[in-house]
């Protein structure tokens, strides 16, 4: 029956009632949540009990390995070819601290930047919320709570009802 | 991509490339290729366009340094027949000469591939001893003059020598007839034996014809002088090498002229003789300030019109028989106190000179001085006259001979009178009235332009010739190169008008040295060859001062007008030589122009500044030019240099500064009368040195002989040092030495290959020189005291420039020179605005000669020709390291010290350059890094750099 | 709670806001305004290729520079440009951290204004070499010559340093931008804008978990981006400091450039801010609260920058040595003391109007003083490099150096290669932030209603 | 309604993303590769001479050694190409009339050099000296290659900088003895480091001092 359908998008005009129908949501034992806001909502993670991210490990790796390979090609380079140059020593690392920071920022900001796209799935042109009528105003104005289709209790007709029944100012059906 | 072909004798196309640029700088194309060549040139303006491209068909060295990476095939030229002495790419040297108003500055020409690049001094030589000047220097590139007269001309058109033959036959005929009535010969200075001789044979055959002699650079007037104090023709020769006093009255015996090398070397002999305190005192009174002046340890400033008073006084001082004491200034008195002072122990080993502006007057003076001080045959030392011919009338007595039409036939041998008369004479419009004239010179000249033929006259370096060097030894000129226009040499010349026809280049000459030689000829010819001189010089004489007291020239006018020749130019002859145009004055730094030389007060008094134009008056004749403010000038003298305002010298030398022989008058040319006023209108004048006040820095040291004290030459590093190869290269230079006469510099761009970038450029800072020679002066404008400071790359072992390279261009070699490689610049000039030093020379433009320029022959294949975009500098000669490392290593053995010699040390006239190892505690140059008066420049910048200096010597004031 | 702890007006509805700023680009109000300011950036951009195409052609002879001036223009222009663009990234990131809700309304067009001054600064560089074909050779790559880039130069170092610095300053801006695309995205009506945002905006759709991350992920750039900016205009001051010149060896340098840098910054931001308010009547988002915070954050770092100068007089004086003490003498009564003076006078002269809140309310003034202080360090660039460079240690060694022409057409031509793609991003982006100045909006709103 | 994509946007959206950057990848490193193809270091071209000589004729089956024609290559900076006088020192006596060798009669008669093509070149700014190569035990072949296998002459390695350097650090392996300098079949023994050693220090090799820039670039 729910095959052919994404989930329920139902629409509130404020975080505080989208908080409170998601906590509600929640207590009626729904699990498979998503939420659609105009800018991040304070606190409406830690209802729909999302884990933390994972990007400050990134970041981490892309600094460690930009600072490997800053060293790494610095000291090569002098390696391959020694050449004294005005009397300076052939691995002159206070010389190498320069360059190295510099990479060492930018491997870690596009690592970060990479991974966030990443865990987001994006670039992803296409996707069946947007074909939800009012979506455009997901960006705008309003505050979407989506129950997924493949959540253990989800049921067509009774998300629905519960749904407009914690006050969702819209409730509509959003297919594959 | 252009090429360097070593292996193709290149003279071989000589005509064919002149012919080339001749047609091409109208061609629309070539102006293209120009543009393209030489982005510069489209900023200039139309004239300043013209000027460029005529520069740079005169004086830029080719080819090189083009970056593309992938290398296409190119054509390859063997010999024919390749001649068994030669081995490719292998330089040979000649024994040879080139000449200087008719002395002979014996030379070593270096021919690549069979074109002569580079000369140097004779080492064998007595009077060089190896050593140069910048016109021996430059006379190279003179041979490569695109300018030269390159065949003969009739009224400007072309002709065969056949022709120039027949005319000579018809005029011969004229002369057969009435004995030369009517002919003259106008020469330039000789010392020629074979032209002698020649001329002998010449009067013998026409007795009525006269031979009159011109030389502008002062020549006969000194021999005048000599002949009016000894009663006979004589040359003074200054042994300064045995001298422990020399005292001067305006005579600038260290500066240019044929004179220089010898005195230079022996000034400079004398002056080291001790370590601990300087060998020799030298005291000048002058006018004008000079490059000895400089050097003096007392130098008093006086106007030129003082100088026999002054020679008069001294004489009073010491006590010579009928002086009488003049009047003196407080300063003046004070002076010959000292001199006296200093003189008095020092009998036989003093001596006493004076220059053309004192006249016959001061110089009689000055030969009792001598005499009493038993001096004569001592350290001053008499020839007969070397130059010739004996009899000559002047040029005064040609002119009026001309004028009372008492001239038919006129031949002009290599000089240029139309020029360098003085202005009164003059004698342009006089050559008008000769019925048929004939001018014989390299260039067609002014003089050539005014006569009816133009005989195109070979270089002394593609010539048979012989000439005398300043001390009377005898060169034999031989070519090192075939000469490559439809040229003949003077000895030709002269014997088609003694009725020869097409007369073999060399036969003149051998004749002469068979008569000399006799048997033995074929061996002390070859061996003449050979040494490149032939021994003997001229004998000593003694003569004693015959004339009783000559009178002053009474003074008139409210200025004393003083002329010199120009530093760098001379007489005018050297006018299209690039080289040398470029040369900074010695003492002003001034390229391009000459200068009308005034001291501060009188500036002052006209409230005129630097290259303001300044109008100066001499009777009814007047010149104007550039005004230049010379810090310790004599208040009312007024200094005029020759050489300049030439207007048929050629692409280079045309139409810069003024000309002062215009004002010259033939009874005073050294020293007249006149006037100067302001005018309007200024010019920026292209000087290398904008500021010569030391500012308090001890960037020029002096040392007094009570503060001598052994140095250690290591300084301190923060660094861990780098392990030295086996040589480590290092130079000293002697400011005590230094005469500043820049036979360096040009030595340098001559080896180097640094090209000359034209007026504009230098205006505005560009000039490349590696080497420059800084011109400071500390104490009060009106009386400085002036320092010369040759300042090339310092080598720092830790040097700031290296470290600035983001490409690894510039770095350190175990040798620790630090090395530029063009070929990786990329131009950030990071490692100029680090130098503190700033020693290093870009490439704003594209400064190189298109192929078609003849100079490109001068330029030396052991070094690349740079192009745009790209950093350069001094690398020690680093050619000449190499050379010098394989071949030690070929022969598996150690370089030894002198292996390797820098082009500037070679130069140098007084030795004040020295480069060598310095891990050999023996080499020279080690040595004198431990000498008490060893300095480092800019010491406190911990560069350690390994160009270091030696303090100059002040003398205690306990004298 | 009054309305002066609000730096918003809280009378406008989130959808107002978000209408109005992706309205401007939707629907672009100012059509004719914008084709003049084009015109006249876009002549200035064409300067900029006629001189870039000479000096190629005929080398950086054209330009006045000589031994010693063998820097001048370039290398002035090359850091007055980077300066400015310090301030954008250091205004969004620093007080990205420190939470000054202040910042939303301005990080946008700061940040634009940055990448483009990054860009035009970056160019320079490549400009004044004499052969800026083999500009490839400082980068490290397997070349045939077997020869690699020297990393000991302060030149290397900065090639990797603006590189950074660009490529971190786009990131952080792109990052935060794709909220508000998406926003565009879904007010846009048109197919082409559809199309235009759906791609930049990568279907970003406000999910929580979308949210989630993008949240730690801008933050932490924020994070990166503070020691970046410092970092970067440190080391520009050591291609300075590293030399021995005198006027340049000094330890002083890279925290007076780094405040040089934001003081200039900041000014360049305020022009902008006053001009853009003005211009798309944004009185509403950009209040004069904003431009008084502008106002004395001006004021602070120029004070701090006026410290730089008198650290530097102090420094000379201190250290004796009789160098520093002549190029002290230079700059105050050289050949070029016009610059010193002129660099003192500009910077902080007017500044000191800003000390009266009215002199900060007001756009015009903060125009006039900005303009001022952006002159004032470009004279003081100019300063720092001619008069240490034109009288260095030899005396022979001194001279003099006149920009040429080409020296100007340069300079004019870079700030058409700033306006052209900046006339241009205000017409595909929205200028402020939207999402960040929704969510501001909306907290004011909640401590109104307690 | 926002849906502005069809789902197949997506997948050519990341072709794209994975064509773009595997270009830019890809370009680099045909860049890097290029510099060394035999194109850009004019390896493996037969250029065309005036006259087809054959290195393999003469050097290989004649046996005649490098010297006799390149004469002055153990005494100067350049190998030298043969004279035309030491051309008709044979062929003045055999292939007299062969229409090949015109060229060298003409260039004899008119006094003409010949026109050759020079195949072993390098930049201008590179100072190479044959002497002390040949001095130091530097055999022909290491630069060269098997000329006496080439029936038209082409540049066997490719003169990069890199080539040059290689041997300049580490001479050893590449030095032979002074009797086969010419000897093109020479191999290295397998102790070819230690023998080369052995040559480079009776040679006196400036070991670590040849490979600063000033030794080929001036």
């Amino acid at each position: 029956m729910a095959e052919h359908l994404y989930g329920v998008l139902a629409e509130f005009e404020s975080p505080e009632r989208l908080l409170e129908a998601t906590r509600q949501a929640m207590e009626a034992g729904y699990r498979d949540l998503d939420a659609f806001t105009p800018f991040p909502v304070e606190g409406l993670d830690r209802v729909v009990r999302l884990p933390r991210p994972t990007i400050s490990f990134a970041g981490l790796g892309g600094a460690i390995a930009g600072a490997g390979a800053a060293l790494l090609m610095q000291f090569y380079v002098n390696y391959d070819y020694p050449l004294n140059v005005g009397g300076r020593p052939v691995y002159a690392i206070s010389a190498f601290a320069v360059v190295t920071f510099e990479l060492t920022i930018l491997f870690s900001a596009l690592a970060m930047l990479i991974a966030m796209l990443w865990q987001n799935g994006l670039p992803r042109l296409n996707y069946p919320v947007f074909a939800a009528k009012r979506f455009h105003r997901a960006s705008r104005d309003r505050f979407f709570l989506c129950v997924n289709a493949q959540d253990a209790l989800f049921d067509e007709r009774e998300t629905r009802a519960f749904l407009s029944g914690i006050g969702a100012l819209s409730v509509e059906l959003v297919p594959k | 991509m252009k090429r360097r072909t070593c292996d193709q004798p290149p003279i071989a196309r000589g005509p064919r490339v002149w012919a080339g640029i001749e047609e091409l700088s109208a061609d629309p194309e070539f102006q293209a290729f120009i543009d393209a060549e030489f982005p510069a040139v489209q900023e200039l303006s139309k004239t300043a366009r013209r000027q460029f491209l005529k520069l740079m068909g005169a004086s830029f060295a080719l080819a090189g340094l083009t970056g593309c990476e992938k290398s296409s095939f190119v054509a390859a030229l063997p010999y024919v027949d390749q001649p068994d002495s030669e081995t490719l790419g292998r330089p040979r040297y000649y024994a040879t000469a080139v000449l200087l108003d008719g002395y002979a500055q014996p030379v070593i020409a270096t021919t690549h591939a069979g074109r002569p690049t580079k000369l140097d001094g004779n080492p064998d030589h007595p009077v060089t001893q190896g050593r140069s000047d910048i016109f021996m220097q430059s006379a190279v590139l003179q041979l490569y003059d695109p300018d030269r007269a390159n065949a003969p001309t009739r009224h400007g058109e072309p002709v065969s020598w056949t022709d120039v033959e027949s005319a000579i036959g018809i005029m011969r005929e004229g002369w057969r007839a009435d004995q030369g009535e009517g002919a003259r010969l106008l020469l330039g200075p000789t010392t020629s034996p074979t032209l002698l001789r020649q001329i002998d044979a010449f009067l013998k055959q026409f007795p009525k014809a006269r031979v009159h002699t011109h030389a502008a650079a002062g020549l006969d007037e000194r021999r005048e002088i000599m002949a009016a104090v000894y009663g006979r023709r004589v040359d003074s020769n200054y042994e300064l090498a045995v001298c422990d006093v020399v005292v001067g009255l305006d005579e600038d015996f260290l500066g240019p002229g044929p004179h220089q090398v010898r005195n230079a070397l022996g000034w400079s002999q004398s002056r080291r003789r001790s370590s601990d305190r300087p060998g020799n005192r030298l005291f000048m009174a002058e006018s004008v300030p000079s490059a000895t002046g400089a050097l003096a340890d007392h130098r008093l400033i006086a106007d030129a019109g003082r100088m026999p008073a002054l020679a008069e006084a001294l004489a009073s001082a010491i006590g010579v028989v009928g002086a009488s004491r003049p009047s003196l200034t407080e300063a003046e008195a004070g002076w010959i106190a000292r001199v006296v002072g200093a003189c008095s122990e020092h009998k036989g080993r003093s001596l006493f000179v004076s220059g053309l502006s004192g006249g016959a007057a001061a110089a009689l003076w000055i030969a009792r001085i001598n005499q009493q001080f038993a001096n004569a045959g001592q350290t001053l030392k008499l020839t007969d006259a070397i130059t010739g011919p004996v009899g000559a009338a002047t040029l005064a007595e040609l002119a009026s001979d001309i004028s009372a039409g008492r001239v038919t036939s006129l031949v002009v041998i290599d000089c240029n009178p139309a020029y360098t008369a003085p202005g009164e004479l003059a004698l342009g419009e006089a050559f008008k009235r000769v019925r048929s004239s004939i001018h014989v010179g390299t260039q067609r000249d002014e003089t050539g332009n005014l006569c009816e033929w133009q005989l195109p006259l070979a270089h002394a370096l593609e010539s048979w010739s012989d000439a005398r060097a300043v001390d009377g030894t005898s060169t034999i000129i031989q070519p090192v190169i075939s000469p490559f226009y439809d040229v003949r040499t003077t000895h030709q010349i002269l014997a088609m008008l003694l009725g020869e026809v097409d007369p073999a280049a060399d036969a003149a000459v051998r004749e002469t040295w068979q008569n000399s030689f006799g048997d033995s000829f074929e061996a002390r010819w070859k061996q003449a060859l050979h040494d490149g001189f032939v021994e003997g010089k001229a004998s000593f004489v003694t003569a004693s001062p015959v004339a009783e007291a000559v009178a002053a020239p009474s003074a008139g006018g409210d200025l004393d007008i003083v002329f010199r020749p120009d530093p760098t130019v001379w007489d005018g002859q050297f006018a299209n030589v690039g080289w040398l145009q470029e040369l900074p004055k010695t003492l002003t730094t001034v390229t391009w122009s000459n200068v009308i030389g005034v001291s501060p007060a009188l500036a002052a008094r006209l409230s005129a500044a630097n290259g303001d134009h300044v109008e100066v008056s001499v009777g009814t004749r007047r010149i104007s030019g550039p005004l230049w403010i010379t810090p310790g000038q004599a208040d009312s003298t007024v200094a005029l240099y020759l050489g300049y305002g030439r207007t048929r010298a050629g692409r280079v030398g045309d139409n810069l500064g003024y000309d002062a022989y215009q004002v010259r008058s033939d009874a005073e040319p050294w020293l007249t009368q006149g006037s100067l006023h302001k005018l309007a209108s200024r010019e920026d004048l292209a000087i290398t040195q904008l500021h010569h006040r030391l500012e308090g820095f001890d960037l020029a040291r002096e040392i007094s002989p009570g503060q001598v004290k052994e140095a250690s030459a290591d300084q301190a590093s923060l660094y861990p040092p780098w392990p030295s190869a086996k040589n480590a290269w290092g130079m000293v230079i002697d400011l005590d030495s230094c005469i500043g006469c820049n036979a360096c510099v040009a030595a340098c761009t001559a080896e180097n290959n640094v090209p000359v970038v034209g007026p504009d450029q230098v205006r505005a800072g560009r000039e490349m020189h590696w080497l420059r020679i800084a011109r400071y002066y500390t104490g009060d404008i009106a009386e400085p005291r002036s320092f010369f400071e040759p300042v090339p790359c310092m080598h720092c072992e830790d040097a700031p420039c290296e470290m600035g390279c983001p490409v690894h261009a510039t770095t350190h070699s175990p040798e620790g020179v630090n090395q530029m490689v063009y070929n990786r610049c990329i131009g950030t000039r990071t490692c100029s605005s680090y130098c503190p030093y700033k020693v290093r020379r870009f490439n704003f433009y594209d400064y190189r000669a298109p192929a078609e320029s003849p100079t490109h022959a001068a330029h030396n294949p052991e070094v690349t020709v740079r192009s745009r975009g790209v950093m350069e500098k001094c690398t020690y000669c680093t050619q000449r390291i190499e050379a010098a490392h394989v071949a030690a290593d070929k022969e598996s053995r150690p370089i030894r010290d002198g292996d390797v010699v820098t082009a500037c040390q070679q130069a140098c006239p007084t030795k004040a350059i020295v480069f060598g190892d310095i891990n050999d505690p023996n080499s020279e140059v080690a040595r004198l890094k431990r000498d008490g008066r060893h300095y480092v420049l800019l010491e406190e910048q911990g560069t350690r750099p390994r160009t270091t200096y030696l303090a100059r010597w002040r003398e205690d004031d306990t004298g | 709670m009054s309305e002066e702890s609000d730096i918003l007006p809280t009378r406008q509805s989130m959808g107002g806001i978000s209408d109005q700023l992706t309205g401007i680009p939707l629907y672009f109000p100012a059509e004719r305004r914008w084709l003049i300011a084009m015109l006249f950036a876009s002549a200035l951009l064409l300067l900029l290729l006629v001189s870039a195409i000479e000096l190629f052609a005929r080398g950086v002879g054209i330009w006045g520079i000589n031994i010693p001036v063998n820097w001048a223009f370039a290398i002035h222009n090359y850091v007055w440009w980077l300066g400015i663009g310090h301030a954008g990234t250091l205004i969004s990131a620093l007080l990205l951290l420190t939470g000054s809700e202040w910042r939303n309304s301005l990080n946008r067009f700061a940040e634009t204004m940055t990448l483009f001054a990054v860009v035009c600064a970056g160019i320079y560089p490549i400009l004044h070499l004499g052969r800026p074909w083999y500009v490839y050779w400082m980068f490290p790559y397997p070349a045939t010559m077997g020869v690699w880039p020297q990393f000991r130069s302060p030149l290397e170092w900065d090639i990797w340093a603006v590189m950074t610095y660009l490529t971190v300053s786009l990131a952080f801006w792109y990052t935060g931008l794709i909220p508000d695309l998406a926003a565009a995205r879904d007010r846009a009506t048109r197919r082409g804008w559809q199309i235009f945002f759906g791609i930049t905006a990568l279907g970003w759709r406000g999910s929580a978990r979308h949210w989630l991350r993008w949240s730690q992920t801008y933050r932490l750039m924020a994070g990166l981006a503070v020691p970046l900016v410092v970092s970067v205009h440190s080391e520009v001051s050591l291609l300075f400091a590293a030399g021995q010149i005198p006027g340049w060896h000094s330890t002083i340098f890279p925290p007076y450039f780094v405040l040089g840098a934001a003081f200039s910054g900041f000014a360049v931001v305020s022009i902008i801010a006053v001009a853009l308010r003005s211009w798309f009547g944004l009185e509403n988002l950009v209040t004069d609260d904003h431009l008084d915070v502008l106002g004395k954050v001006l004021l602070a770092t120029g004070l701090m920058t006026a410290y730089g100068y008198v650290f530097e007089v102090f420094d000379a004086l201190y250290s004796g040595e009789e160098h520093e003490l002549q190029t002290l003498a230079d700059r105050c009564t050289g050949a070029y003391a016009w610059t010193y003076w002129g660099a003192v006078i500009f910077n902080f002269i007017p500044l000191q109007a800003l000390w009266w809140r009215l002199v900060r309310r007001t756009g015009w003034m903060l125009l006039l003083i900005s303009v001022s202080v952006a002159i004032g360090m470009w004279l003081e660039r100019y300063m720092i490099l001619v008069t240490s460079l034109y009288r260095d240690f030899l005396v022979s060694s001194w001279s003099h150096f006149t920009p040429t022409f080409w020296d100007w057409s340069t300079y004019f031509g870079t700030i058409g290669l700033f306006l052209v793609p900046f006339l241009i991003a205000i017409r595909l982006i929205p200028m402020i932030s939207i999402s960040e100045t929704k969510e501001l909006l909306h907290e004011e709103k909640e401590e109104k209603h307690g | 309604m926002v849906q502005n994509f069809s789902p197949v946007a997506d997948t050519w959206l990341r072709l794209f993303l994975i064509g773009g950057l595997s270009l830019a990848g890809g370009s680099m490193i045909a860049v890097i590769g290029f510099a060394r193809s035999a194109y850009m270091t004019d390896t493996d071209t037969r250029p065309h001479q005036p006259v087809p000589f054959s290195h393999r004729h003469h050097a290989g089956e004649l046996g005649i050694d490098c010297r006799y024609c390149h004469s002055n290559v153990e005494t100067g900076p350049q190998a030298g190409l043969p004279p035309t006088e030491t051309c008709m020192t044979c062929h003045s006596q055999i292939w007299t009339n062969a229409t090949m060798l015109e060229p060298v009669r003409k260039s004899l008669a008119m006094n003409t050099p010949i026109e050759w093509t020079r195949v072993a070149k390098l930049p201008d700014y590179v100072f190479f000296r044959h002497d002390i190569h040949i001095a130091k035990g530097v055999g022909c072949e290491s630069c060269h290659g098997r000329i006496d296998q080439m029936a038209l002459t082409y540049r066997a390695k490719a003169f990069t900088m890199q080539f040059c350097i290689d041997c300049h650090r580490d001479p050893g392996p590449h030095l032979r003895p002074q009797d086969h300098i010419t000897d093109m079949a020479w191999q290295p023994s397998p102790r070819a480091r230690k023998e080369g050693e052995e040559i480079a220090a009776h040679e006196g090799i400036r070991f670590g001092e040849l490979t600063h820039c000033y030794v080929c670039h001036r």
